[in-house]
């Protein structure tokens, strides 16, 4: 009977799940053909190198936004959160003065707490004042983002001694066999995160909450704890992506960060993960960084597009990169 | 007898390194002045893009300011709420970027962008004689458009040829992934006008990584602390700058300040303009107490 | 599904029943446009007919009543009412008109919703009486109606009945999916039932009893849907409710639950009884004294009451009981992680024995073990979501209308598995609106009325007319006229 | 029978209903008297009148984003289809040269119409690509920028006319008995917007959709239609904002605009629309936009914030404003 019908029907589901889990790769992929043929010089081991380390910020910070989103909630405050971690980080180093392993590592326990205390604040406020976590975070935006301007005093914040820059650099400009260390960094913390979301209870408490509040309730679901620790997660992982972005400049301004956080949800979606929550997927999201700043270098590396409209070519390829996702994805 | 004066000063946001400074400085000044006038009262506010600083502006007169110094976000944008102000009878300094009505203001202090370009594109002219040279722009402004078409005037006739030219927002990082990929893209660069030394920052990190010894020097501007002490150390990556101090903003507010409190009433137009900071003159342009 | 052939009159109401997932649902979804069939064909009037739509279907007089409650939560009553057929005046919707019409409509049905009131405030029930009057709006030909009255009272029941046969003297042919088969055999003429997506029979109702059709649906006798009445019931008090009161709902309930004992709570929807539960488990807050084992309790949220083995099976199944977007697995052991983690990590391979034995000792049936729980039908989440309940081995269990939308098969597996857990010494809660099953399954019934406990009705002493005397207030003879109506 | 529990529970949600409307108004009373507080300039008159006028443009525009937003959408691209249509906007005016009403009209109808076309284009890449709104207006966002940037090469688009300025002027500056042209503008968007919302079959439609797309669908409303539509009239709304912004400053530069979405959206949610959709307050989304001016002229009016933390300030105070709002729907 609905033998038949549902057996097509499962397995057409089946079948467009796992396109939906490809896509951003199958995205990537074309992106990147596209690429070598707008410049061969795309395709040399340094500048594709370039580029994933470069996609490394983001998709640190998305892998913490995909916690977020698939849990039903958004942050809107990680660029500016990021640029306050990095501000403080920073003066941290300063004021310790002595340049040496001990100092560095003092200075990295202060940046990823200052990231889990920030992602804390966002947390507590979205769940205890029942507030939408869009106007929170835009508000704690605002804040964070002060708080900066205010501690750089309008300046920049720079590390101040070069000793310890140097002792610094290899965390960004380093590599271990070949892989550049922010590589390496965000494989690590994408692999944790797929981990945690997809093989802890606390992971499965995520989605649930995700897909559906009332349900996760009727469970025993401790709500209230999983949406904060979604923040904190956030907040920890702008935390570590500001380890390895400090050493790289080795300054903050007051336009560090700036519209990360659109960035971030972006590979979110990208990757795959809906933004009403339910669903999350931490390898999608780290393709969709690295698509965002490959469209980025594909634009500088191509001698088409007038420096004026290379916005308006960024935007059209994410919208049709996304159109053809979903055309696959229900293609058959 | 104590005089009672209020100025206002409407100036952008600290968005970057340079109108950070100009924040820095604008601060400083007003507790300084407060404190040599009693009787001064000095108003600083910022605002993020041109309608926020007409609303300021609005704002400010609805305080019944006596003076007003103002760095437009942007002269056409401004020109008529700075006029609105000025119909009140309210004394206006213009600072860096000119109104489209100069008879409106009653003391400009100018910084002059087309200059800022010129100079540098002298500079690669004289220094370079010939190659090539990639730019980095700002924030899409007419600042920015200014300094870049003046630059490019100013090497026309000369060996010196433009490669390729991208936004960086004024901002390191954007400086940093730009310069990374012309490098990639560009087998040969001479030299880079980077046209700000926040991205002259990012760029160097940029050459430093890619270990690539083809591009000569580094052009930044503005005058940041860090990079006019490299130009005095003879920095051989960066062997100039070209000044455009935000701490104009001061001198426009002290000025302002005189006009209400010293004798003779000041006018006109004090330009600081666009220099060249070589190993020479650096002592000049190094303020190692500024924020910037 | 296949192969199915019916055939419906002019004036006549047709019954379709059979079991969970036996395709009653989507054979009415292709009558009323809301699916394309692979094959076959439809006449309305002896002429072939087809739409794309199920616009197109209500524009022909084919109208549906779906299961599941199609309504905008956030608009009102008669914004939704109305919806997609506003009334206008002047080019502005009519307000007043539209809310004319629905009063009217209402009253039809004899139920007295506001017609102001947002949906999503509503109780199930109305929200059942709403979309009734929605389907009752447009002009008709063919009314279906699928399981209608699983959410509705006694009363509201009846007086839907009597707009169906209306609606059959006007010359509507009415089509009619219940799972309740007393029912069945009071407004229907004919009866046709499904099995697996096939046609078993089309009968007269004439000499189709219920227990025939029980028989025809499940192809096994049903002729004893209870199970004995296990005699674990002790005089060990395990739970002592005292005045408790949820704010807006409840009011100074008090109750004592056994060790052993299936308790009922009885009285008609609306009565409070999913509040006060709710409550009790730290759903809602509430206040009162709970007494457990001899020591105080205050639980502030469903994780500590099920810490302290006090499980809660919500009413509502698709909004508070499962998560429809998710698998089988995930929903299983959501309530019981904890037993499934090794260390930090959960055991997947732990949860799919656990998934193959709660498919097995559940009955839970379905043809792949990878569907969304969305995509079971009603009989199999409500087995789902008893198995996934029964993980955290509660001590008591409150389930809150364990049968509704369920099939007789399935009812019958269900009851069999409410005694046995008393028989193991467990203690259950049965909230139900079906008379017959808190008679037929409970120890001793409580029933409720307007937030506040009305009653206690002793095993010996339990009959419809004394938990509706109880429920309603109404006086004896009046209850039982009601209740001979019904069930 | 249940007669009684359903009269005590239909009063309780009565009043909390009332609550959510009314909140949003009272939040700006009280702000109202924080500023009066803080600095007797505050409540002249021209100073009340100066911050409701400038409140004008964000109000015209979140009056839109109410209908995209109750339809369950989301615009990010309003600021920067805010700067194309009044680059557009200039350069058409420009190009026409002679001052006069005729030309002026021509103008004010190329601005109306661009703003409706580019709500089209985001309407129907949502409809029919099935994309998540975000990354489509995001896209748009970066397209319709790179337009204006391209369009006045890298600096500023100015209105050329001095004689047409001047006969422009007025539907900025100028007032009708009392009341500047923005504010009756604005009120007559947003009585026309709640026309639409409460009063047709369309508005109805809009939040039926935004409520639940199925049951829409079920209900026969045209869903492609009514979405693609909200997205229009959000286009339409930015072309009339427009219309007042233009005469005010004269012309438009790439960063005209900027982030007017993040504070459409705040108006929108402050004035107690659900970002979810569903549920649509066109007045509430007034007094939501006057509030955020509110604050930023609180900001500028007091002197004890240093200019570095105004932004932490006016991040704290919009959501102290929600909890305190949240914290009067749930009170009693
Ligand atoms: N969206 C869907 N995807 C896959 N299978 C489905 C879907 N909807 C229904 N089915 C399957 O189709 C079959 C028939 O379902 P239908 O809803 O018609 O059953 P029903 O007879 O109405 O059952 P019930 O009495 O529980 O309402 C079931 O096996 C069900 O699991
Ligand atoms: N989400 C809701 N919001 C506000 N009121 C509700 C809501 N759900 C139900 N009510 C009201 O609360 C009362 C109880 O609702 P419900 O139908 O759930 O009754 P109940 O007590 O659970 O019924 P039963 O006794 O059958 O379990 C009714 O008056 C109903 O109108
Ligand atoms: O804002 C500008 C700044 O970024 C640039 O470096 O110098 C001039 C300023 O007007
Ligand atoms: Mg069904
Ligand atoms: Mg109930």
């Amino acid at each position: 009977m609905t033998e038949t019908a549902l057996r097509t029907d499962a397995s057409r589901r089946k079948f467009s799940l796992d396109m939906r889990a490809l896509s951003p790769f199958l995205a990537l992929i074309v992106l990147a053909i596209a690429g070598a043929l707008i410049n061969p010089d795309f395709l040399t081991a340094s500048n594709i190198l370039n580029v994933v380390t470069r996609s490394a910020f983001i998709a640190i910070i998305a892998v913490g936004a995909t916690f977020v989103i698939s849990g039903g909630g958004l942050d809107l405050s990680v660029g500016s959160m990021a640029a306050l971690v990095a501000g403080v980080m920073i003066l941290t180093l300063n004021w310790l003065g002595a340049p040496g392993v001990s100092t560095l590592a003092l200075g990295m326990l202060v940046a990823v707490s200052l990231g889990a205390a920030c992602g804390l604040a966002n947390g507590l406020i979205v769940t205890f004042g029942r507030i939408e976590p869009f106007i929170v975070t835009l508000g704690t935006m605002g804040i964070f983002r002060s708080l900066v301007i205010w501690l750089a005093a309008g300046g920049t914040i720079t590390m101040r001694n070069s000793e310890l820059r140097e002792l610094y650099r290899p965390v960004y400009f380093g590599d271990i066999a070949g892989v550049p260390v922010p590589i390496i960094a965000f494989v690590v913390v994408a692999a944790i995160g797929a981990l945690i979301l997809y093989k802890t209870s606390f992971g499965r408490h995520v989605i649930a909450l995700g897909s559906n509040e009332d349900v996760a309730r009727y469970s025993g679901v401790p709500i209230w704890r999983v949406r904060t620790l979604t923040y904190v997660i956030q907040g920890i992982c702008v935390g570590i992506a500001i380890l390895i972005y400090v050493p790289r400049l080795g300054s903050a301004t007051p336009t560090t960060g700036l519209l990360w956080e659109l960035q971030a949800i972006t590979a979110v979606v990208i990757g795959g993960t809906a933004l009403r929550g339910g669903l999350g997927r931490v390898w999608g999201t780290v393709a969709g960084a690295i698509i965002l700043e490959l469209v980025a270098n594909i634009m500088v590396l191509s001698n088409f597009v007038s420096e004026f409209l290379v916005g308006a070519v960024q935007g059209a390829i994410i919208i049709i990169a996304m159109l053809v996702q979903r055309s696959l994805q229900r293609g058959r | 007898q104590q005089k009672s004066v209020t100025i206002g000063v409407s100036i952008p946001a600290a968005t970057h390194g340079w109108t950070g400074g100009v924040v820095y400085h604008a601060q400083e000044t007003a507790k300084a002045l407060e404190k040599a006038y009693p009787g001064l009262k000095v108003v600083v506010k910022t605002s993020p893009d041109g309608a926020s600083q007409a609303n300021a502006l609005d704002d400010l007169s609805a305080q019944k300011i006596d003076a007003l110094v103002v760095l437009p976000f942007n002269s056409d944008e401004l020109t008529n709420p700075v006029n609105e102000v000025k119909k009140r009878g309210t004394f206006i300094t213009v600072v860096d970027r000119g109104l489209k009505d100069p008879s409106i203001q009653d003391i400009y202090v100018a910084g002059n962008n087309p200059e800022f370009g010129r100079v540098a594109g002298k500079y690669f002219v004289d220094n370079l004689k010939q190659g090539n040279v990639v730019i980095f722009r700002g924030i899409p402004t007419v600042i920015d458009e200014e300094r870049v078409t003046n630059f490019e005037k100013a090497l026309q006739g000369s060996g010196v040829k433009v490669i390729d030219k991208q936004y960086a927002n004024w901002n390191r990082d954007d400086a940093f992934r730009v310069m990374q990929d012309y490098l990639s893209k560009h087998p040969k660069i001479d030299a880079v006008w980077a046209s700000d030394d926040d991205m002259a920052l990012g760029v160097m990190e940029a050459i430093r990584q890619a270990k690539r010894d083809d591009v000569k020097f580094v052009l930044g501007g503005a005058g940041m602390k860090d990079i006019v002490k490299r130009v005095m150390d003879g920095d051989k990556m960066t062997p100039a700058n070209v000044s455009y101090p935000p701490a104009m903003i001061s001198t426009a507010m002290y000025v302002t300040a005189g006009q209400f409190f010293a004798n003779a009433p000041m006018r006109g137009t004090y330009v600081i303009n666009a220099e060249l900071i070589t190993k020479d003159n650096a002592k000049n342009h190094y303020f190692p107490n500024s924020p910037f | 599904m296949s192969g199915i052939s019916l055939d419906l009159q002019a004036g006549e109401v047709h019954a379709v029943i059979g079991e969970n997932g036996a395709g009653k649902s989507t054979l009415m979804r292709i009558l009323s446009g809301h699916l394309t069939p692979t094959k076959g064909s439809l006449h309305l009037d002896g002429q072939p007919i087809s739409f794309s739509g199920p616009v197109e279907a209500e524009g022909k007089g084919i109208v549906l009543v779906h299961q599941e409650i199609l309504l905008a939560q956030d608009l009102t009553v008669a914004q939704n009412l109305f919806l997609g057929r506003e009334l206008r005046r002047y080019g502005f919707v009519d307000d007043r008109a539209m809310r004319e019409r629905t009063r009217a409509v209402l009253d039809e049905l004899g139920v007295s919703i506001d017609p102001d009131r947002v949906v999503g405030r509503l109780s199930i029930a109305d929200r059942q009486l709403v979309q009734i009057a929605r389907a009752l709006l447009v002009p008709h030909k063919v009314v279906a109606f699928d399981e209608p009255t699983a959410v509705l009272t006694p009363i509201e029941a009846e007086s839907l009945f009597q707009i169906i046969r209306r609606l059959r003297s006007q010359g509507v042919a009415v089509l009619y999916i219940s799972h309740r088969l007393n029912e069945v055999k009071v407004v229907a003429d004919r009866v046709t039932v499904l099995r697996d997506g096939r046609l078993i029979t089309t009968r007269d109702i004439e000499g189709l009893e219920p227990l025939e059709m029980a028989r025809l649906m499940v192809g096994r006798d049903m002729s004893k849907l209870y199970p004995e009445k296990p005699a674990t019931a002790s005089d060990q008090t395990i739970l002592t409710v005292r005045d408790m009161s949820v704010p807006g709902y409840v009011e100074n309930a008090s109750f004592k639950l056994r060790r052993g004992e299936i308790l009922g709570f009885g009285g008609l929807i609306g009565a409070g009884r999913t509040e006060l539960f709710e409550g009790l488990v730290g759903l809602r807050p509430s206040q009162g004294a709970v007494t457990l084992d001899g020591t105080k309790v205050h639980f502030s949220d469903a994780r500590e009451a099920m810490a302290a083995g006090v499980v809660y099976l919500s009413e509502d199944r698709k909004g508070k009981g499962l998560l429809l977007q998710q698998n089988l697995r995930v929903n299983l052991t959501l309530a019981a992680l904890e037993k499934f983690t090794r260390g930090s990590f959960i055991d997947v391979a732990g949860e799919e024995r656990t998934l193959d034995e709660a498919i097995k000792d559940f009955d839970i049936r379905t043809r792949r073990r990878d569907l969304l729980a969305g995509q079971l039908s009603g009989g199999n989440q409500q087995k789902l979501l008893l198995a996934k309940m029964m993980l955290i081995e509660p001590r008591i269990v409150i389930i809150d209308e364990p049968t509704r939308g369920v099939d007789i098969g399935t009812k019958e597996q269900i009851y069999r598995f409410i005694a046995s857990l008393a028989e193991q010494g467990r203690s259950v809660i049965v909230i139900s609106s079906e008379m017959q099953e808190l008679i037929g399954l409970c120890h001793r019934v409580v029933v409720m009325r307007n937030g506040q406990v009305a009653g206690e009705v002793e095993q010996a002493d339990l009959s419809e007319d004394a938990i509706v005397y109880l429920a309603t207030g109404v006086h004896e003879e009046r209850a039982a006229e009601i209740a001979a109506g019904h069930v």
